[in-house]
């Protein structure tokens, strides 16, 4: 019933002015600009979730398209759309700013007005990388999503957040371009930019694995895949705590998404022929990042190796396709890979935003973020310890949390493929409460550490929303996962059928 | 009777003064500029020999052109020596390193 | 019949619910009425349940509730498969934890956590229900890990201590690392049987029993691989020998989840797995050697532990692991019915010994060392009487319930022909001796020989407050009276009856118990039987050189541990198990982790190539910068340099030297 | 056969004068005998039969840029000892690039790819005649745009040099058009109000 509503421009360019508006109207003012920031991100969630209500769920193409003619020097035209894969993604989005604009309430009293502003703007491209059908608008979006976060983490950061921010910048941009040059040779086998048409281009094996090593150098920095992922953990601990709630929550998830949408069906023999590698890789991240997760003595580190952990999740399931289908898995249980990855990545989305939050938490009150300053600080949050203690248990994949689906999904499928694939996936279970819980020992539980650990105040009224909500959301999706499973099966279904048919 | 090669002679040896003088004083711009000059000159007496002996009179006609664009160099060169003797007030090219990288 | 199902099951979630989040709202004893109602409710439509299926003829209840997610074919569902011997484990859960839970509002009477605990042990009724009455592999692991959790918040309860918060994070990884296992197993049976629905898996793995696939390059049956892994499982849940470590150091938790979680109910959450996955284990010779050999090593093995055990929970803990070593002896001698059998009767008689010890522990004002006890029967005779009738189940002394499940279970090793099972007889038997020993030291330590009390402990146990103990004693009084009968009562129906006849599968060939049932003649025979009976003479000889050491001659214990200090020493330090585990596994992964880390992350990536590359950059422009010289002439020589290359090249392409 | 005396004559001054200008020690001397070269190769040119070229090049050459040179020369007192030394050590390394460009060329030459006996000794025929009439034929049909970019560049060259060494006299005033055009009413006007005095006499 919405189909007639230009939705997605709406969704991406309402936040957008909305940050310019914050920037313009109260740069002198923070309330005003903390209510207005509250506002437009209120109101782009409310859009996102009429999105999701008027999405259909049977249908597995495009909806919400919008398509006008942009540079016609090269046929380049704006054009949106999202299927089952982008929708939920956009949806995230939306509600993670909503956090973060709420997250940030007292909290940032340096410049708030431009703070919100580079959120909300952020906001808009990010909804923009999930909607654009064509390869270019995606590109040009995939490279102004990197300003803000660079603004973000290089403004309100921690001490040394120069170095970090320009990692992060470099890093990911020395990918991305690489993808431009693919993008290029593609249009002129395509003839079209449009994403719908680079898809059955059958090229030849050797074309096909140059472009699928483009694709792979901007979106395995993007994951971030294992030997690519340094730039993470220094650009969470120098950001802010909405910094890393976005940067965990959606920016990690954009690799994943461009996974789906750009390596797997465009070049489907390049992605099986190579597909060693990044199960390789992937099951590296699972363990060699879950056992160097357990010894970080830095809170936002621990986190940020285990979202590293989390993802390698993610890109195992999409490439393990192929092997499931060789090793008499059915079709049904390479789909079940594809909505295990996809729904990991939507948990992790909100599991690793309520960890950050938590860390944000402490260190509005402690200032640190070692965990060795902290100590027993139950004894004096006891409802912040209950909170912290769930999202720690997401973390580790415990069922009945969201954590626990995609997990579980991953490996079932997986097995299929082999068993030593399932044996080595499942040691994520062991490490992920290994690093998950003897943190909380040595943060929330135990004795008093110290007088700080002594003057902590538990959350307000603010925090518990936020933490109760992300709560909510989050045991909702581990107890009854279904309506987003069957909102992206059909969309699933069809890149399978596509990468699937060539082999 | 003249022979083309004489004239080719003549203008290479002319030619390798030039050359010469730009490389042994190195340090005096003046004669630096005069010796482009030389080497200017040496290529207008090519351009004449072949354009006397080919029978093609375009030869001359590109000899005019480097003329004018030979002359416009040097008082430019000029201009700016003398610029630079007011700032600098030496021209001795070993002084002026302040471009250095 | 569903309704009821699921208010059983719901009754302790919503306590759980509204004690846990609105604890400070309604108060201490709103919170304990409401919990213990719950579980009252819940401990009474079991028992009508199980009055419905054993005689009201109701058949197998086997339905989903939700569509947790669908997957192209696959789906997910939580749903609900009550038959007999859900039935049973419902009514053994619930009457346990109502007992418990009466027990608690005594022993946690001055607790600040009141609310809280009582959240937790109503939350871990829900998830214990769940795991027991799931009809399918997804809820059952759902119910695995909530269990799991639950041990974990309960055995951390006072976490202000660090020996308990060490505790709940072994407790925890070990639980995962038997989880890991029990997810491939998972993996397996939707692989190999594509469902993830009992019914259907077991008609598939009947269908097709000598399935095989590739592993470790060998071929193996499907039925054993999934078996095996679905016992790595059960070992970790139940704490079989190698996963074992958890249980002793769970005793850090409050006594009485101890008596809840550790002794009647989580841990036997891997004997109920194997009893409903009966039909796949029948199917592998090799997995059921597997499991009866674990088991006879646990039950031998853990015993001897208990000996030089000082802390009274930890007697009674290794007695469990000994318990269950002997529950899965009879599960891998294909005697499921005996295991269950035996897991019913021991969730009482150790669920009173441990109430027990709480009691002796609370009297004592929080003293747990045995050495520091003595002669207590004077203070709490009720205390003193219901654990003598416990000790005495545990022993197995004729026509206590725990002579009957215990000496079915060594007859029908005895009967079984498998790999192993002569090796698991001698230790079946052998553990009687080793059971009688420890139980009978305990019993005489704490409430005969002279009185070792600490001043302190003997002035709180004159003068007891006058309302804490009766609340305990209740329960006390309640679990003894089916330690003592329960056995006598359902031997006959449970274990030569059909009584299990729809729920657990055995084939004919090594049905054990059928061969036990044609001489059984009745209850009050089997109990005369004793006479003749090699296990009952064992218990008596272990009770007596009990008395004779702890009573008659206690001077002569020095001598003998002064003689056995090697043998004592290791059985002080459990094998090594534990340091094993520390230093290897725990202590291995952090330093390769910190290896990992240091080496792979800082010193190779970020070192050698991000920043290296950046350094590499800088020293390569701060070379360039020299070419920059400032000087006229050199820019001049260069350009007349790249002059005469250049016009060498032309003439050496013109003459055709390249 | 005259015309080879003369060409060898001339040609002979032209290499000494040539060499003087690089090696003399004094400016000045060097720019004279600038002046000679361009003399003499004037007069080789009017013998290869371009005499506008020879009459241009003596024009603008002798009369233009060497007075400027001369100029130039007298105005700056260069201290030419300090431009004497570091003469010697190049010298290996020009004489080597010396050798080689001298091989290349007789390379070329001597490859017989290019005959230049056969080129002839004769003056062909395009050239004889009138030569300015034969230039200017050329000049302003074909070579019509360069010659208005060779002009440009003349002018360019006049702007140039003059905006390089031109120097305002200080303490002399000037009008600023520019500025006096863009003043506004508020720059030049102040309102004040001040209160009116009372006439004592009320």
């Amino acid at each position: 019933m919405l189909q007639g509503w230009p939705l997605l421009s709406l969704l991406i360019w309402l936040p957008i002015v909305g940050g310019v508006g914050v920037l313009l109207s109260s740069q002198n003012n923070p309330d005003r600009a903390r209510w207005l920031g509250l506002g437009v991100a209120g109101l782009v969630f409310a859009l996102a979730l009429a999105l999701w209500g008027g999405f259909e769920a049977g249908t597995a193409g495009m909806q919400f398209v919008e398509r006008t003619a942009w540079i016609d020097a090269f046929g380049i035209d704006y054009a949106l759309g999202v299927d089952g894969i982008a929708m939920p993604l956009v949806v995230l989005t939306a509600f993670a700013t909503l956090l973060v604009v709420i997250a940030a309430w007292e909290v940032v009293q340096y410049k708030p007005a431009q703070y919100l502003a580079a959120f909300l703007i952020m906001e808009g491209i990010m909804i923009g990388v999930f909607s654009a059908l064509d390869a270019i608008l995606f590109y040009v979006f995939f490279e102004a999503m990197l300003i803000p976060m660079f603004l973000i983490i290089g403004i309100w950061g921690g001490p040394n957040r120069i170095y970090a921010t320009l990692k992060f910048f470099l890093y990911t941009f020395l990918g991305s371009v690489m993808m431009l040059v693919a993008l290029i040779y593609l249009r002129t086998e395509a003839g079209s930019f449009a994403i719908a048409d680079l898809y059955g281009l059958n090229l030849p094996l050797g074309t096909q694995t140059l472009v699928f090593l483009a694709f792979l150098a901007a979106f395995a920095v993007k994951v971030p895949m294992f030997p690519v992922h340094t730039w993470l953990p220094d650009a969470h601990v120098e950001a802010p705590t909405g910094g890393s709630v976005i940067l965990a929550a959606i920016t990690l998830k954009i690799g994943g998404y461009g996974f789906l949408r750009f390596s797997l069906p465009i070049t489907p023999e390049a992605s099986l022929a190579l597909d060693w590698l990044l199960i390789g890789l992937s099951l590296i991240a699972v363990v060699y990042i879950g056992l160097v997760a357990m010894v970080q003595a830095d809170l936002k580190k621990l986190i940020a190796y285990s979202s590293i952990a989390h993802m390698g999740f993610v890109t195992l399931a999409f490439f393990l396709i192929f092997r499931i289908v060789a090793g008499g898995g059915t079709e049904d249980s390479a789909l079940l890979a594809l909505q295990g990855g996809m729904v990991q990545m939507i948990s992790h989305g909100f599991v690793s935003a309520a960890m950050f939050l938590c860390v944000g938490v402490l260190y509005d009150r402690m200032h640190t973020r070692r965990i060795a300053d902290y100590g027993g600080v139950a004894n004096r949050m006891p409802v912040f310890a209950g909170f912290f203690v769930l999202f720690a248990m997401a973390n580790a994949g415990l069922p009945g949390t969201s954590g626990f689906v995609g997990e579980f999904m991953v490996i079932l499928a997986s097995f299929q493929a082999g068993f030593w694939y399932a044996a080595v996936a499942g040691l994520t279970l062991i490490l992920g409460a290994a690093y998950s819980l003897w943190m909380i020992k040595r943060v929330v539980y135990g004795p008093v550490n110290n007088e700080a650990v002594e003057a902590l105040s538990d959350i307000n009224r603010r925090e518990l929303v936020l933490l109760g909500g992300l709560a909510a959301v989050i045991v909702l999706f581990g107890v009854y996962p279904a309506p987003l499973l069957d909102v992206m099966e059909p969309s699933l279904n069809a890149l399978l059928r596509i990468v699937l048919a060539t082999p | 009777m003249l022979a083309l090669s004489d004239y080719l002679v003549l203008s290479a040896l002319l030619f390798s003064i030039g050359m010469a003088g730009i490389f042994l004083n190195r340090k005096n711009a003046i004669v630096l500029l005069m010796s482009i000059e030389l080497i200017l000159l040496a290529v207008n007496f090519n351009f004449i020999a072949f354009s006397h002996f080919l029978g093609d009179i375009h030869g001359q006609v590109f000899v005019f052109f480097i003329l004018t664009v030979a002359a416009a160099e040097s008082a430019i060169g000029l201009a700016i020596l003398v610029v630079l003797f007011r700032n600098r007030d030496t021209i001795n090219v070993g002084d002026l390193d302040s471009m250095k990288g | 019949m569903k309704s009821i199902y699921l208010l059983v099951v719901l009754a302790p979630l919503l306590g759980a619910a509204v004690a846990g989040l609105a604890g400070h709202v309604i108060g201490r004893n709103n919170a304990h009425r409401l919990t213990v109602g719950a579980v009252a409710i819940s401990a009474l439509l079991s028992l009508f349940v199980l009055y419905q299926h054993v005689w009201g003829g109701v058949g197998p209840f086997n339905e989903t509730i939700y569509r947790w997610a669908s997957v192209g074919a696959l789906n997910f569902e939580v749903g609900f498969l009550v038959d007999r011997l859900t039935a049973l484990m419902m009514v053994v859960v619930t009457s346990v934890s109502l007992a418990v839970h009466v027990y608690t509002i005594g022993y946690m009477h001055d607790d600040p956590g009141y609310q809280r605990f009582f959240s937790y042990i109503n939350l871990f009724t829900f998830s214990m229900l769940m795991l027991v009455m799931a009809n399918n592999f997804l809820q059952l692991f759902f119910g695995w890990e909530a269990v799991g959790l639950v041990s974990y918040l309960l055995i951390g309860f006072w976490y202000r201590k660090e020996t308990a918060i060490v505790a709940n994070l072994k407790a925890f990884l070990v639980n995962r690392v038997g989880d890991f296992g029990f997810l491939l197993g998972i993996a397996a049976v939707l692989m190999y049987y594509k469902s993830l629905d009992y019914a259907e898996v077991f008609a598939a793995a009947t269908a097709a029993p000598t399935m095989t696939l590739s592993i470790f390059g060998t071929e193996a049956l499907v039925a054993t691989v999934g078996a095996l892994l679905l016992f790595i499982g059960a070992m970790g849940k139940s704490a079989q020998v190698p996963l074992h470590v958890w249980l002793p150091d769970s005793m850090e938790g409050p006594t009485p989840i101890s008596a809840l979680i550790h002794a009647a109910t989580m841990v036997t959450a891997g004997i109920f797995l194997v009893a409903r996955m009966s039909p796949i284990f029948e199917l592998s010779e090799t997995a059921l050697s597997v499991v009866l050999v674990l088991g006879a090593i646990t039950a031998l093995f853990m015993g001897l532990v208990g000996l030089v055990q000082t802390d009274i929970k930890r007697v009674i803990a290794y007695s469990t692991l000994s318990q269950l070593g002997y529950m899965f002896v009879a599960l891998g001698a294909s005697a499921y019915a005996a295991g269950v059998f035996h897991l019913m009767t021991h969730a009482f008689f150790k669920a009173l010994l441990f109430l027990g010890a709480g009691a002796v522990i609370i009297a004592l004002h929080h003293e747990q060392d045995m050495r520091k006890m003595g002669n207590l029967r004077r203070y709490l005779p009720m205390t003193h009487i219901t654990m003598l009738l416990g000790t005495l189940a545990l022993v197995g002394t004729p026509f206590f319930s725990g002579y009957y499940s215990k000496d079915v279970i060594i007859e029908a090793v005895h009967a079984a022909d498998r790999f192993g099972a002569q090796f698991a007889w001698w230790a079946v038997l052998l553990g009687v001796f080793i059971t009688a020993l420890y139980s009978f030291r305990l019993y005489f330590l704490v409430f005969w020989g002279e009185e070792r009390l600490d001043p302190k402990a003997k002035a709180h146990i004159t003068h007891l407050p006058r309302y804490v103990l009766p609340v305990m004693q209740w329960p006390l009084v309640a679990l003894a009276i089916p330690s003592v009968v329960i056995g006598y009562l359902t031997i006959e129906p449970m274990l030569f009856g059909d009584f299990f006849a729809n729920s657990i599968v055995v084939n004919p060939a090594n049905d054990v118990l059928a061969k036990k049932g044609a001489d059984f003649h009745g209850p009050f025979a089997f109990g005369l039987h004793a006479a003749v009976n090699p296990a009952f003479w064992l218990t008596v000889a272990g009770a007596a050189t009990a008395w004779f050491f702890y009573i008659y001659r206690p001077q002569w214990l020095p001598a003998i541990n002064q003689r056995a200090a090697g043998l004592v020493w290791v059985l002080k330090h459990q094998y090594g198990f534990d340091a094993l585990y520390r230093v290897v596994f725990a202590g291995g992964g952090r330093w390769i982790g910190q290896a990992l880390w240091r080496g792979g992350d800082q010193r190779v990536i970020d070192g050698l190539i991000v920043n290296g590359t950046a350094r590499t950059i800088g020293r390569v422009a701060g070379a360039l910068r020299g070419v920059q010289s400032g000087y006229l002439y050199h820019y001049a020589f260069v350009m007349i340099v790249g002059l005469l290359l250049l016009l060498t090249l032309f003439v050496g392409s013109w003459r055709g030297w390249f | 056969m005259i015309e080879k005396v003369i060409f060898y004559v001339f040609a002979a001054i032209l290499l000494g004068a040539a060499i003087l200008v690089i090696t003399a020690r004094n400016p000045v001397h060097s720019a004279l005998s600038l002046v000679l070269v361009f003399f003499t190769s004037a007069a080789l040119w009017l013998l290869a039969e371009a005499e506008f070229l020879g009459i241009a090049l003596v024009l603008v050459y002798v009369g233009a840029v060497m007075v400027l040179f001369l100029f130039v020369v007298m105005m700056l007192d260069i201290n030419t000892a300090v431009l004497r030394e570091g003469f010697a050590r190049y010298l290996p390394l020009g004489a080597l690039v010396g050798v080689v460009m001298v091989l290349q060329m007789l390379l070329v030459l001597g490859s017989g790819e290019v005959d230049l006996a056969g080129l002839g000794s004769e003056a062909a025929a395009g050239t004889t005649g009138n030569n300015v009439r034969l230039i200017g034929s050329v000049l302003y049909t074909v070579y019509v745009y360069p010659f208005e970019l060779a002009a440009m560049v003349l002018l360019l060259a006049i702007i140039a040099a003059i905006m390089l060494t031109h120097r305002r006299r200080g303490g002399t005033k000037h009008q600023n058009i520019n500025s006096q055009v863009r003043t506004r009413k508020e720059d030049r006007l102040r309102m004040v109000n001040m209160p009116s005095e009372r006439r004592n006499d009320s």
